[in-house]
Parts: C-alpha cells; structure tokens; sequence
C-alpha cells in the first residue's frame, strides 16, 4: 500500500512537473528551466516504476531502455543544428509506436474490460501508429533518404479511403466479443500504411507543421493508453501536449500563412505549380517581430517614406531603446534617397532624437547586414529593391540599394501592396526570410513595443 | 599619357564653390586621371591646395584649361573661356542650356563634347548624379535660414517671464527638393510651417515633415517629376486660395520652378500689400525672374512693411558642403566611363547621352533645340 | 476509472494544455514542439508496465520494443530540446 | 491730470527696439495713465501708431520728453535728451549705469527717478520684469541663427544621393540666458551642440537641453545667479580645455558676461588659429568688449580662414519680438505703483528700491555709487 | 441510470461553460460573453439538479431559490454602481455561508464516510464561514453601516489564536468518531467571530483586495464541498475560482502596491498615525496615476525643471496621445519661468512633437485647472508652490503661479524630497488632494504609459 | 472518488483556474472577481442536493438555508458582473 502510494504520488508529482516545464517553455525566459522541469518529472516516473509490485521481465526492461535511450541521446548529441526537426520527427514517431505496441500487448493479453476501454486502446493504436508510420516518412524525407514529395492520383480519396478502413477494422475490434489477432495485425497495417500515405505528398516547407501535428497525435496516443492502463501521469502527459501541440500546431500553421487543411489535403508542392515564381508574401504578426528583434543580436532599422507617412519616427526611437535596454545592438541604415527629399531620414531621426552615433549611410553599413540577425525595413521600398541590382529592365537599376536582404531575417512593416515611388513590385518581399508586417507603421511599431515590454 | 581632368576657381563673380574637392579628387586619382587644378581653386570654398594631393598646380586659370580633356566646373564658362578649351574636350557642368544659344555655337564650333547637368534625365539611378537636386537641398535650407535670421519675429513659440510668443507661420510656396528641405528646417525652428505645391503628391509629402498642405484645390501634375505651366484660370483660383494664406503667415519662401522656363509668377502684388507689417518674403526663383512680383535678383526690396529678398546663387553661401555634393555629383556622373585613366563615353547609357548638350560638334538635345529654335 | 472523471481530467488537461502554450513566440514553436515531443516520452511508464505484464513471447517482443522505443522518445527528445533550448541561456541572466 | 506715460523713438543709431508696444499700451490705460506717443516710434518695430490706441501723437521726440512725467526708454537717453526732462520725472529702461558717470550727473540735477533696468534684484518676483532675461533670449536665438547663416556648412546631418553631410558641431560658451537659447536652437537646426560656463549648476541645464558639457574641471560660482572673475591659473586651465573643445567645432558662440564688467576673454587668438577653415565664431559679447580675441563689436573679421562676427544691439535684430518683451518688462515692473492714473511709488519695496539709481537727487545703487567711485 | 447520464453530462458541460466563461471575462472584448456562457451553465446544472434521483423538500428547495434568487436579483438590479463592491461581497459572503451550510447538513445527517472526506468537509466548512462573516463585515464597512476602521489590541495575536482555536476544533472533529453537536456548534461560532475579527481593522482602501480574498475562499470552500458531496461541477467551478481569486487577489494587491500579507496584518488606517502636521506626502504607484488620467475628462499637465533634465519629453508627448485616444481631453499649461531658461519647456515638447494648439500659457489656462480632472505636474516644482500666492517671507512670493492645486487631484512627478530653483519646500505637495508619484520622469511616465495601455 | 484522482482533478481546475486569468487588464479585475463570484454561486446545486436529502427539521433547516444563500450568490452574482460589463459593450463592437 504504501509503495502504491509512493508511486501514485511520484505520478502526480511527474505530472504537475511536465505542464509546469511545458509552461517555462513558452516563454524564451524560462525556457531551459522548463525542460529541465520536464526531465526530473521524467526520471522520477520512471525510476517508481520499477517499484510497481507484480512486474516481470525486468532484465528486458533495462536492456530495451539502456538500448534505445542510449542510442537516441548519442544522436540526439550528434546531430547537426540543421538537421533537428527530423530528429524531433523520429523521437515523436517511436513515442507512437510506443503508444501502439502498448496497446498491442493489452490486446495481446486479451485483458480489455469493457467497451470503453476497449475503444480507447484501439484510438490509441490507431493514432500511434498513424504517428509512428508518418513521422518515419518525414524524417526521411528531411533526411534526404527519401527523395521530394511524391503524390498518389487522388491522393484525397485514398486518403479517406484508408482513414475509414482502419476505422472500420478498429470498430470490428471493439464490436468483437474477444481479441481476434487476425482483425488486431490487419488494422495495425493499415494505421501504418495510412500514416505513410498521408504523409508522402507533403513537401519540404510544410514537413514543420505535419511533424508538430504528429506529436500531438501521439501526445493524444499516450493519454488514451493512459486511460486504458490507468496511469493518471500518462493520461495527464499525453492529453496535455496532446492539447498543446493541436494548438502548436494551428499557429505554426498560421505563421507559415497555411491553414491546416491546405497542408494535409492539398499539399503546396502541388498547389505550388502555377503560382507566381517569386515565392509568396509571408505576413508575420507584432509579438513574433517583437521576439525576432529582442533575442536577436543585431538589428539594423531601415526607415523610408512610409516612416515619414506615418510619423512614426518616435515609436521606432522608442523600441530601439526598449531593444537596447535588452541588450540588442541597434543600428540606424539611411540611404541615399529614403524619403523623398535629400535628408528626409536625417530630419525625422532627428526630430525623434535619435543620436548621430546611430545613423550610418549605405557606404558604412552595407556590409553589415549580413551580420545583421534582422533587418527592420519601416516603410521603405524602392531603396531595398534587390532589382536594381540585377534587372536591366527595372527603373531602378543601377540606384546603389541597402543589403537588407542579406540579412539573416527581414521584416517589413507596410501598411499593404502599396510600390514605392517607382511603382515596381519588390522581389525582397517574396524572399524566404522576408516577413510582412501590415500595418501603419506608427500603428504597428507601437505594437511591437508593446510585444517587447511584455519580453522584458 | 592619362585623361587630365582639369579644374579652375570658378569665373562667375560670387560664385564660391569649387566642382572638385579633396575627397573625391582622390577618387579621380584613383581611377588614373591626372588631375589639373588652378592655385586656389578651392579656395573660396575653404579647400586648401595641398588637401587635393595635387602635384601639378597652376596658377594661370586659362592655362588649365587649354591643357585639360576633361574640365569640371560649376557655372558656365564664359564665351572668351569656351574658346580657350582644347578641340573635342569634354566640359562637364551647369551650363544654363536653355539661355545658351551663343555659347552653343561656340561649343559645337569647337567639337567640345559638353554636358549640361540641368539636362540629366531624372531616373532613380541619376539620383547621386543629380546636381539640381543637391544644390537646391543646400538652397532649400539657406532659404529657411535666410528667412528667420531675417524676420524681426521668433519662429518658435516661446513662453518667457512675461507672456508668450506664438510661433511664426512659414508658408512654403513649390514643395520640390528645395522647398521641402526649407519646410524640414522652418519646422525644426519651431515654426509653424505650411507647404504648397500644384503637384498632388506633394500633399503627402509636406504632409510626412509634419507640416500642413495648403489646399486650392489645383493640380497641375506634369511629367518626369517636374509640373506643367497653369492654365489662366487654374492660376485665378490658386491666387484666390494662396492669397489667404499668405495674408496670414509672418513668412513666405517661394521655390516654385518649371524647368526652362521662367519661374511661374504666383505671388502678386496685391498678396504682398496685405501681407503683416514685419513679414519675409524670400523668393528663391529671384534669379529666374521669381515667384514674387517686385522681386529683385540679389536685393532686398522694401514693399510696405514687407521684406523681399530675392537671393542669388544661393548654394554659393554655403560652399563648403554645395561643393562637396556638386563635385561628388560630377564624379557619380563620369567616373563610370573612366578606366585606367582613359575615357570611354557610352553614348547607349541613357543618363550620359540624355545630359548631352553638344558633341560632335552636333547640338544634341532634343528639347533644349527646339526650345532656342535651332 | 468513472467514465466522467476521466472526461472531467481529459477536460481539464486539454485546458491546461491549451492556455499553458496560449501565447508563446515564433521562435519557440520548434523547441516548444520538441520539448512536448519529450513529455509525451512518459509512454516509456506505460512501456515498461506492459512489459512488466507480459507473459507470452510475443507479448514479451512487443513490450520489448514499446520500452524500447519510449526510452529513445523520452531520452532524444530531452536532448534535442536541451541544445535548442540552450540558444535561450544567455538571455535568462539578463 | 492724470499720470503722462511718454515713449519716443528710440535715439541711439540701429536701436530697432521701442519701449511700448499696443497691447501693453491699452493696459497703461486700463489703469488710468495717458500715454503720449512720438509719432512712428514704433515704427522700426513694424508697430502702426494708429494701432496704440492713442489719441494723442507728437511729432517731435522733445516735446515728449518735456512733457511725460513718466519716460520709457530703452537705450539710455543722451545728455542732450535728459536735459528736455521735466525736472522730477520717471525715467525707466536700460541705464548702463556702470558706464554713465556724466549722466548720473544729469539725472541727479534735474532730480530725475531714475530706474536702471540692469539693476532689478533677480528674484522670483521679478523675473517677468528682467529685461536682461528676456533680450538675452532674443539674442540667443539670433546669434544661433547668425552662427547657421554664416556657416558654410550644414548645421545638421543630411543623407543625400551623394553621401551623408555629417552634422556641424557646435559649441557655446556661456550657459546664462542668452548661451541656453543659443543652444536649443542650434539643437533644433540640427547641429552637435555642446555648452561650455563657469557655474557647476550649468552642467545640468546644458545637459537638460540634449546638448553635452565642456568639463574643464573650473568653477566659478558667484552670487546671485551670476558668475565670479577667474583666477589666472583657472584661466588657464580652462583655457586648456576650452582649446581642444574649439579646435573642434564648426562654429563658435559666446555669450560669457560678468555683470558691471568689460566680458571676460576667454577665447584666445591662439584657440582661433587652430580653429578648421570655414569655421564661424559668434561673439555675442563683442559690445562689451568680446569673449573673443580680435573681436570688433559691429564687424566681421577674417583671421584666417575664421569668420568672427562681433554683432552689437542684437536684439534690435529681432525688433517686433524683442519690443513686446521688453514693454511687458516694463509694464510689470511699473504698474504694480500706478493706480488710477497716478503714481505711488513704495520705497519698501524690494525689487523697485533695488533697481532705481537716482533719487531725489542721489545716486541710490550701492554697487554703482562704488563701482564709479561717487 | 439515463438520468443519471443527464446530469452527469449537465454538469460536465456547465464546467466547460464555468471556465470559459471566466477565460471570456479575462479580456474586455469577451467579456460579456463570458458572464452570459457561464450564466447558462449555472441554469442548466440548476435545472438538472431537480431531476436527482431520490431527492425531497422540492417545495422547500423552490421557495429557497426563488426567495434568494429574486432579492438577490432585485437588490442588484437596484444597487448604484458606485456600490458595486459591497455587493460583490455579500453575494460572495453568501456563497460561503451556502458552503458552510452545507456542510453544516452532511454532519447533521452524519453521513461522512471516511477521514479525507470529513477533513475536506470540515475545511470547507471553516473557510466558507469565514468568508460569509468576513463578507457581511466587509460590506457593512463599505455600506456606510459599520464605521471605519476598529482595531483590537494585539490584532495579529488574536487573529492567530482564533485560527488555531478553529482549526483545532475542526481536528477535532475530523478525529472524534461520530458527529458532535456541540463540537461542530462551537466550530460553526468560532470560524464565523474569526472571519469578523479578521476583517474588523482593514480600511476602505484595502476592501477590494480583502473581498477578492474572500472570492477565492468561498470557491475553494465550494470546491471542497463538491468532493464531499462528489459533484465534480461544484469541485471544478469551485477550483478554478479558488485559484484564479488567489492570483486575482495577488493581481490586485500588486496594483495596490501593498503586500497582501500587509492588508491583513497591518491594516493601513492604523499605520498611518502620526505624522507631519502638514499632512503628509501621499505616494501613487504608477498604475493608479495611469488610472486618474485615463478615466478622466480633463488633464492638464506642467512640465517642469525636471522633465527637462530627464528628457521625458518624447514619453510624456506618447502617453499624451495615449489618453487622447482614450477620450481623455490633454493639454500643456506652460509657467512663464518653467526650465530654466525663456522657452525651455517650449524647445522640449517642440522636440518631442507637442502641437502647439495643445500648449497654454499661464493667463490662458489658469482658470481651466479648477474644471480638471487631474493636473499632472511633471518635474516642476517653484511655478506650482501656492505659497507664492500668501507667504510673504518666501522667496517666490509674488511671483504668479499655475493653479495646480485647482485641479480635483494632483499627481506630482519627481524623484524624491528635492526642492527646485528656489530652495523651498512646496505646500502643493501636501495636500489632500495630491499623489506624489516618484521617479524620474522618463521612467516613472513609462510606467504609466504601459498601464494606461494596459487599460485600453 | 479515488483520492489521487481528486488531487488530479484539484491540481488540473487549479492551474486551468490560474492560466485562464494569469493576464487580465487592471479594469476587469472588479468585474473578474464579480464574475468568479456568480462562477462559485453554483453551490446552489449543492445545497438543493443537500436539501434534497435532508430528513430532520434541523437538516431541511440548514438546507433551505444553503440553498437560499446559494441561489442568492448566483443571482446576485449574475446581476452585478453583467451591469458591470455592460460597459465594455460597445467597445466589443470595435
Ligand atoms: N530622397 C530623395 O531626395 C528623393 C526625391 C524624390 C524621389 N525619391 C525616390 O523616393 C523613393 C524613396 O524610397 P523609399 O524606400 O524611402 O520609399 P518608397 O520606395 O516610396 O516606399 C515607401 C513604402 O512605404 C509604405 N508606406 C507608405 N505609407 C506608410 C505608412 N503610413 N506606414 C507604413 N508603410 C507605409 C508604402 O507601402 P504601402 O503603401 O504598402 O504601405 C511603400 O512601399 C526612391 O525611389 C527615391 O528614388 C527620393
Ligand atoms: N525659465 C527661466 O528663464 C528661468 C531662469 C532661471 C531660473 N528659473 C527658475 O527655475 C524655476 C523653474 O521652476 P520649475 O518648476 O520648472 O523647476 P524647479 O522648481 O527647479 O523644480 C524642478 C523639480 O524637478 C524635480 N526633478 C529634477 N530632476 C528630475 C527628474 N529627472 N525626474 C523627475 N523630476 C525631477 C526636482 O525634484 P526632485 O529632485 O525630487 O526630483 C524639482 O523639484 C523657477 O524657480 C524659476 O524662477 C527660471
Ligand atoms: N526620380 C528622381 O530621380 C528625382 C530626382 C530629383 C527630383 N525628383 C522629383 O522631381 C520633383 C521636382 O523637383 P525639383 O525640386 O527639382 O523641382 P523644380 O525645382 O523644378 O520645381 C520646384 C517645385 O515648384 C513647383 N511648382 C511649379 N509651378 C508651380 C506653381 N505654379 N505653383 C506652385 N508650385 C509650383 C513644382 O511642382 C516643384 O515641386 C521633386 O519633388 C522630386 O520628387 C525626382
Ligand atoms: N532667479 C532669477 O530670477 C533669475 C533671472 C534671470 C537669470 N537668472 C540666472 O542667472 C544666470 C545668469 O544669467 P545671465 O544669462 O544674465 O548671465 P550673464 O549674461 O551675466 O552671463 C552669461 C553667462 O556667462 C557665464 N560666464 C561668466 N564668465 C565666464 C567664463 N570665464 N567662462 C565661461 N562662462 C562664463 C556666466 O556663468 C553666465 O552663465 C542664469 O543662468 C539664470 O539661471 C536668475
């Protein structure tokens, strides 16, 4: 009694560490506290565990978690920067099939007591392996080992096809007054084959959002095994990030400007065919511009027209101070022609008190933008114009141009499509580390101010 | 032997700047030409001979130009000074085409291949070579300057021991590089600034200096960035409007111009007369017969109790920076066809050929041809 | 376990997931999803617990490889979360 | 009869100023007094004598003398002029009292109540009576304009198509009144400013104004609000400092004063020497001999290539402004003694007792009566 | 057993309705919404509970709800909204003793099964009946009908040995075998003197944090009775309460700016006895200054010396046109001798943008400062001093001053005790009517900007 | 009900509790507590149930007293909160 006692405390007490390390994880502040959190919630489950009365097999046991916890922290050491979110994708994809071949051994045992249960085991199965099958297909693919996207003829209906068959058999399971292994083998091959399946067609840029829905999917996975063991730690960790990641899930898609549905159902290297050459405009909200600027190491601001326009000239002084306080290197960057008479820059920067120190002209910058984390374009166009370095055709050609886009990210802040003075569309607001952010730049710096504050 | 770019102090009576300066003499050095300077050249303009790094100096203006390609200078050369050139030199300035006919004759007689900045076609990559733009930046804000140091007011508001003085209204007729730059500095004065312009979208940005647009309600948008003449009546409502606004302010600076032509008259008489006793007038067009009726080119003229001032030359007040600008102007200008110290024209590259007054001993450009009817 | 209570625990982590992640920056969304990636790694209890109760071979082989791969869920994702996460460090003394 | 508050143009040559102002002279009537006006006194002012309200228009400054029992002036009358004086009359406005032995004379014969504005004691109470504050205000301003017109170059930082015109830098010397306003306007154009003055208490005042301090390691704290003389070695010290600080600028402005005194000389013509080509000096104390060197008061002089301006009676630079300050001064000052059309002048109190300098007769001032030896 | 599902699932749904519900009212654009989803969840646990199965005194049960239901509904609809809060307590108050009551009930019918049960029971029962005495105290202090503060000798010792008593009469209750009348009698009196005496010394001032306080207990009181009475729609509205009233409490304790810890221990009517005959130096923290101004109809602000010297201009200009936006009318009341030189404040809030129609001299504007909310005097110190007005031996006497003073409430920015110019000290700053707020004015206007925006 | 399961459930309202409110503006904190206030009115079903099983005059007492004060929470709680945002209703529309 009392070793049961020990146990379910330590799982409460696991419990209460993950959503609190999943809590410091939302915030850049607390971040690594948060996993840290998590990982004692972690250590601590597992060591009562040994502890729980009437186990066997502990030989097995300690070999299959030396074995796999070895091999997956080695590479997870080893691993390249670059190459993480395949990693995440394999580690999320085993927790799948962990969930899966729990429920295997239950139906194995042929210990289901009650429709209920029986229901969630199999939900749980289901999804696992969906999971499992899946995320292997995406680390493969990012891994390279599997090459592009490759999309069936009527990709959608064999989806849907295979999604209701696994079902079909999953309800057969329920429905069946004992376990039927046949039924059992059958329906873990297809939860595989559908999780393979689906995730064949979707392409590169996208993988992020489909690896993050799969990690909700087995967060979910481990909650119903949870419920069918009766292990509250489980139910709790799993329906928890099973929450989270359906959340994580949705901004991330939002983020990237794709809703969900798009990604899993039309997938964009499809889609992607008769668009525009150039890439797409990626909008980005206030906190995330907010974020980019205040744990970045250097920004260079580029102020234009539209600064003016907008007399936002105070609000941009105003964050560069707040970022200074946090330690970011702010840096002004004039061109030549910004605004639309010689020093229009100079008289707003001035009038906003900004000092002389920070104000560099093209000559003196350019070269630094490559070291720049982001470059905050406010209401400039034609000055960033990389056109004018290369396109003969263009009315611009041959003007000298700020480097924003050399820039590890950029971020604009236009009120919409509007061109600039020469009217020509600007190709570094298509680039893949450019983002949009709408709004009058008075408007919208104010709020990215906010954002920052609330960072401090 | 290497390209001589040959500079001397400028002819023009008050004329202080200088189109070349230290800094970017070395540039040309750097490119291989051989530089050419007249002793003092810079002088007026507060730039020492030694700063140039010049071995070769010449004390004898007339001698620098016998013996240079490439001659750089700010105001155009006088007729006895053209002849002085070598045959197929290349001159390289202001040069007044529109008002020119004498002095194109002499060009085309002897081959010399000039080109004339006012002509520099006004696209985005010109813009560093565009001396209009840079030396009326420098008038727009002498302009400013004049006015307040001439104005018997304050321009900013100022609250002291015993009452307050409300700031001064700055009207700012032609809202160009120039008037712009003369709203920006009356504003950081503290001066209540207005800007008026018939082009529409100099509404916003007079608007984007944190000044207010006065509005007639006429447009006259022309092309290349430049406005048109008005029509009668698109004059009769502006004066009507205007007239108000000028009645009320303690200051007026007047920059409107129309390229080649005289400057439009949109100030009259009558708008003086019910100006405030006290008030400024500068009409920075003075020289091309002004905005202002009764300016006078260079003077100050009394009307009532009105002060117009009609400067001239006015970058030439501040000839430190206008040549600083001027000279790199000039070098943004022709640099690209210097290579190894030898010069190559590109007559395809539309900025070269479109600045072009005369080469060949041909008068080149279209508009400046039909407009002196030759 | 009552059918409503886990309903009403289901409920309530679903909200406490939710809002716990409510508000947090682009540039946590991929530690974030790792680092949650990590926790549902707790399937390593339900592994060894199966395993524990297992009988047969067969039952043995799948708990086997259920631990087996909770232990490499749990244990990669605390570390790939560990290094992203120490991109944060510097800025905590602050 | 009621209180005859007489106003005469002003008689010294250049003095644009007058005493009286049309909205100040409507509150001397509102309290009873009758103002006799010189016809176009205030017409350097751009005031209309029709605008005064008064009835009563004289034509000859004389007869205003003769007849007014109260004069406001503000420059000190000459011999001549103080002779017309009614023999027991007010007079109110600038004396110059520490130079005006042979007119204190005068005043105390003809009995004369003379009221030297310099004098008024600087408390609170009486600082919207301080002439001295309020045309050091206007001279501020006008010297940095001065500064900016003269200057060559562009006070402020301009980013053209060109390259980047960076910001002038300027420096004052003398933090009073005058020093903090030339500051704050040479801010606003835009320049690097930097103040520089003896009294510690002005480190902040500079700094409050977004300009940087000149620290020599001096201090001179006097009495009063104004500063002590230096001793040699702090002179020199400060001479130090203040050396490299100038060699530095682009422009130069002084206003350094110690009351009664010829202005202390601060800046050597060795400081001028190393001073860059093209630079500018602004000697605001140039009248009372100069902070400068080689300062003549009303020239310019060339030393080098420095301009030194030695401007005099600036404040008549600025006369509308200047003028309506100067009235309210001395509105403030007087009318606390005028009601119903009559004078009563309290000797208890503080500010009038301290300011006046003759007196039935006497020379009253303390510091005046030792200063000139009387 | 149908029923049963019923109400189960009323009840589960009422929960969700509870928490999103509160989620709802947590920001002002939902906030309606929120009372009105968490309105239909309390009808519809209400209407279910009737159909319990096994359930009697339906009459009485009617009669109870529509009697408490209706005046309590009338009373609310009535009560101005000046007195709101009373209200709020004792409805709140209500809850507690309902929770109370309820367990009064289940040891009346002796029905406890098991130590845990009576333990929640119990605790239940104590907190709730704090909270009821506590509440009627509370609101009679706030009604008018309980005068003032009243402190007892030894506050603190006393509360401590009521507590004790209390929680050791509840031991032993928890412990005693059956249920003793005269032990849970004597439990029930002593819990609610504890909530009186508690609530007895705290000032007006510190109400709301003290009945936010209360909020919380009776949801944890009504929590714990759920699991008593085991419905788990109690348990959860009951929780939540309870948690989200300790951090609202905590929220509105920081806003104060008083520990809570402090309000109960240490109530401020008695702290602050003897000091200056002047009256005293009344500090604000920067969100109640931001609070003045932004419900106000009328600022009027004074730049002075000192906002110069900290160079706030640019934030005082942003929290401007922050109140602007808020409907709050702001202008400039500029003293002939503010700075320190003729125009000082004039070149600043030029800088900083101020147009001029806001800005106002002395003559202009002295008689508007009478009709102002809140004259927000910034830095400045000699051109506010009324003695200027009536003590002749000051060194400022007769200079003309702005009339600050006028103004309904006064809020002074400055660092700490300094004097200005003049050396003396500035009666103003001791008035009834006036805040000081201390900082330099950069910081200390930041900060009120930040809570201003806090509140759009 | 399983104590740890309870706990559970307290620990899971609690945080929904604290998360739901952890960032709300200055002006709804009266409202917000008001609000929270009508939320734990739903004692009221407790008290009907507690009513409901009481037997003594004594029990029926207390319980009619219960769930007199229940039902006034709710009410009164209702009434108040929603006066009190009915001021944020037009900015809703914003
Ligand atoms: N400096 C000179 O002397 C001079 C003189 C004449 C011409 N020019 C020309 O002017 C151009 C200057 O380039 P630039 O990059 O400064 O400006 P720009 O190319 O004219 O672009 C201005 C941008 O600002 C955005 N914008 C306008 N109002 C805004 C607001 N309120 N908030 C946020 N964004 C706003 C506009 O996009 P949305 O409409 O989508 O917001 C537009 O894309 C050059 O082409 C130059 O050649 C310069
Ligand atoms: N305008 C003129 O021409 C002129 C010329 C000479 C003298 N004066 C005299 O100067 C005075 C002007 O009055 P005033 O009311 O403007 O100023 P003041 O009386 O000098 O008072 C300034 C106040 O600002 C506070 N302060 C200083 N630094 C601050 C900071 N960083 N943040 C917040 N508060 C700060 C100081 O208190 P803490 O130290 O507690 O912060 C002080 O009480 C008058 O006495 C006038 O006669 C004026
Ligand atoms: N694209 C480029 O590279 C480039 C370069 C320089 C200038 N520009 C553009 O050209 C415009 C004109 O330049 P500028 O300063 O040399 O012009 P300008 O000197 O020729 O004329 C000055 C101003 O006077 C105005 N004006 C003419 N007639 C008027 C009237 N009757 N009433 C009122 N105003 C009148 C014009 O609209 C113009 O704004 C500039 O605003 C600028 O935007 C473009
Ligand atoms: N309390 C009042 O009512 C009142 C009224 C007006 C002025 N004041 C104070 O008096 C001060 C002086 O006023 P002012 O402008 O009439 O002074 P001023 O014209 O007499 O002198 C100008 C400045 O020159 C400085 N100076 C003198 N010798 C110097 C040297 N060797 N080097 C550098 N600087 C030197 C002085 O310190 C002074 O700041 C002002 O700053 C003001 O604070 C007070």
């Amino acid at each position: 009694m009392a070793i049961k006692w020990l146990i379910d405390a330590s799982y409460f007490i696991a419990a209460i560490l993950f959503i609190l390390g999943l809590k410091g994880m939302s915030s850049p502040v607390s971040a690594r506290k948060g996993i840290i959190w998590a990982g004692v919630g972690m250590l601590l489950a597992t060591v009562v565990t040994f502890l729980t009365p009437g186990m066997s097999n502990y030989l097995l046991m300690i070999v299959a978690i030396g074995l796999g916890g070895a091999l997956a922290w080695i590479s997870g050491k080893k691993v390249a920067m670059t190459d993480m979110p395949q990693m995440v994708a394999i580690y999320n994809g085993m927790g799948g099939g962990a969930a899966a071949a729990i429920a295997a051994v239950e139906f194995a045992r042929g210990e289901m007591h009650g429709v209920v249960v029986t229901l969630l085991a199999t939900l749980g199965a289901l999804i696992g392996a969906v999971s499992f099958s899946g995320s292997v297909v995406a680390w493969a693919k990012l891994q390279g080992v599997m090459k592009s996207a490759f999309r069936l003829p009527a990709q959608n209906a064999v989806n849907v096809v295979l999604a209701l068959a696994a079902l079909g058999l999953g309800i057969a399971i329920v429905a069946a007054p004992a376990v039927d292994p046949t039924l059992v083998g059958a329906f873990f091959i297809l939860a595989l084959v559908l999780g393979t399946v689906i995730t064949l067609p979707i392409g590169g840029a996208d993988m992020p959002v489909v690896i993050s829905l799969f990690n909700a999917f087995t967060g979910l996975a481990v909650g119903f095994e949870g419920f069918v063991m009766g292990i509250p730690a489980l139910i709790i960790a799993g329906i928890v990030v099973g929450a989270a990641g359906t959340l994580l899930t949705q901004l991330m898609a939002k983020a990237m400007n794709r809703p969900i549905s798009n990604i899993l159902f039309v997938p964009m290297a499809a889609a992607g065919g008769g668009e525009a050459v150039q890439g797409e405009q990626k909008e980005v909200g206030a906190m995330d511009a907010a974020a980019m600027m205040r744990y970045a190491g250097k920004v260079i601001i580029v102020p234009g027209y539209g600064m003016a326009v907008a007399g936002a000239q105070h609000k941009v002084w105003e964050m560069t101070e707040l970022l200074e306080e946090a330690g970011v290197e702010v840096v002004f960057a004039i061109h030549p022609v910004a605004g639309r008479m010689p020093g229009h820059m100079n008289v707003l920067l001035a009038e906003a008190g900004v000092p002389y120190e920070k104000i560099f002209d093209l000559d003196e910058i350019n070269a630094d933008f490559a070291q720049a984390d982001v470059a905050l374009v406010i209401g400039a166009n034609d000055v960033v114009n990389p056109s004018a370095r290369t396109d003969k055709s263009s009315p611009i050609y041959g003007m000298p141009i700020l480097n924003a886009d050399m820039a590890q990210n950029v971020i604009v802040v236009k009120r919409g499509k509007g061109t600039g003075y020469s009217g020509i569309e600007n190709a570094l607001f298509f680039k893949d580390n450019t983002r949009l952010l709408y709004g009058s730049a008075q408007k919208a710096i104010g709020e990215v101010i906010q954002h920052v504050k609330a960072m401090a | 032997m290497p390209l001589v770019i040959g500079v001397t102090k400028e002819f023009a009576p008050g004329e202080r700047r200088v189109a070349l300066v230290p800094d970017v003499a070395k540039k040309y050095q750097g490119l291989g030409a051989a530089l050419l300077l007249q002793a003092g050249a810079g002088e007026s303009a507060y730039f020492r001979d030694e700063d140039f790094g010049v071995a070769e100096l010449d004390a004898d203006a007339k001698a620098v130009l016998r013996k240079a390609d490439v001659v750089l200078q700010v105001q155009p050369l006088g007729l006895d000074d053209l002849a002085e050139l070598k045959s197929g030199a290349v001159l390289i300035g202001l040069q007044q085409p529109w008002t020119s006919k004498e002095r194109i004759k002499v060009l085309r007689e002897k081959n010399i291949t000039c080109f004339a900045m006012e002509l520099l076609p006004r696209i985005s990559r010109a813009q560093s070579m565009d001396v209009l733009s840079s030396q009326a930046a420098v008038a727009g804000y002498e302009c400013a300057l004049i006015a307040a140091d001439h104005s018997p007011k304050f321009f900013p508001m100022l609250t002291y021991a015993a009452g307050t003085i409300r700031p001064a209204k700055v009207l700012v007729i032609g809202a160009g590089v120039a008037g712009l730059q003369a709203i920006a500095t009356a504003k950081r004065l503290g001066a209540m600034v207005s800007g008026y312009d018939v082009r529409p979208e100099t509404r916003e940005q007079v608007e984007s200096l944190g000044a207010k647009f006065v509005d007639t309600g006429v447009s006259a948008a022309g092309t290349g960035g430049y406005a048109r003449e008005l029509t009668d009546d698109e004059k009769r409502l502006q004066a009507e409007k205007l007239g108000k606004a000028i009645a009320d302010c303690d200051a007026l600076i007047t920059t409107a111009a129309i390229p080649g032509r005289k400057a439009p008259v949109i100030v009259s008489a009558d708008m003086i007369a019910r100006m405030k006793p006290g008030s400024i007038v500068v009409d920075m067009a003075a020289e091309t017969g002004g905005n202002v009726a009764g300016t006078l080119a260079g003077e100050k003229t009394w009307v009532n109790e009105t002060l117009i001032i009609g400067p001239v030359n006015i970058p030439s007040r501040m000839p430190v920076h206008a040549s600083e600008m001027y000279a790199k102007n000039l070098f943004n200008f022709i640099s690209p066809f210097i290579k190894d110290g030898a010069l190559a024209l590109d007559w395809e590259d539309e900025v070269l050929a479109g600045a072009c007054l005369t080469h060949a001993g041909e008068l080149r450009h279209a508009g400046v041809k039909q407009a002196l009817g030759l | 376990m009552d059918g409503f209570v886990a309903i009403y625990i289901f409920m309530l982590a679903a909200f406490t997931g939710y809002e716990v992640i409510s508000r947090v920056p682009v540039i946590l969304h991929t530690p974030l999803m790792s680092g949650s990636n990590f926790v549902h790694g707790v399937v390593l209890v339900g592994g060894m617990i199966a395993l524990g109760q297992a009988e047969t071979p067969l039952q043995q082989a799948i708990g086997f490889v259920a631990v087996l791969l909770g232990a490499a869920n749990a244990a990669g994702g605390y570390v790939v979360t560990e290094r992203m996460l120490a991109m944060f460090k510097s800025k905590e003394s602050k």
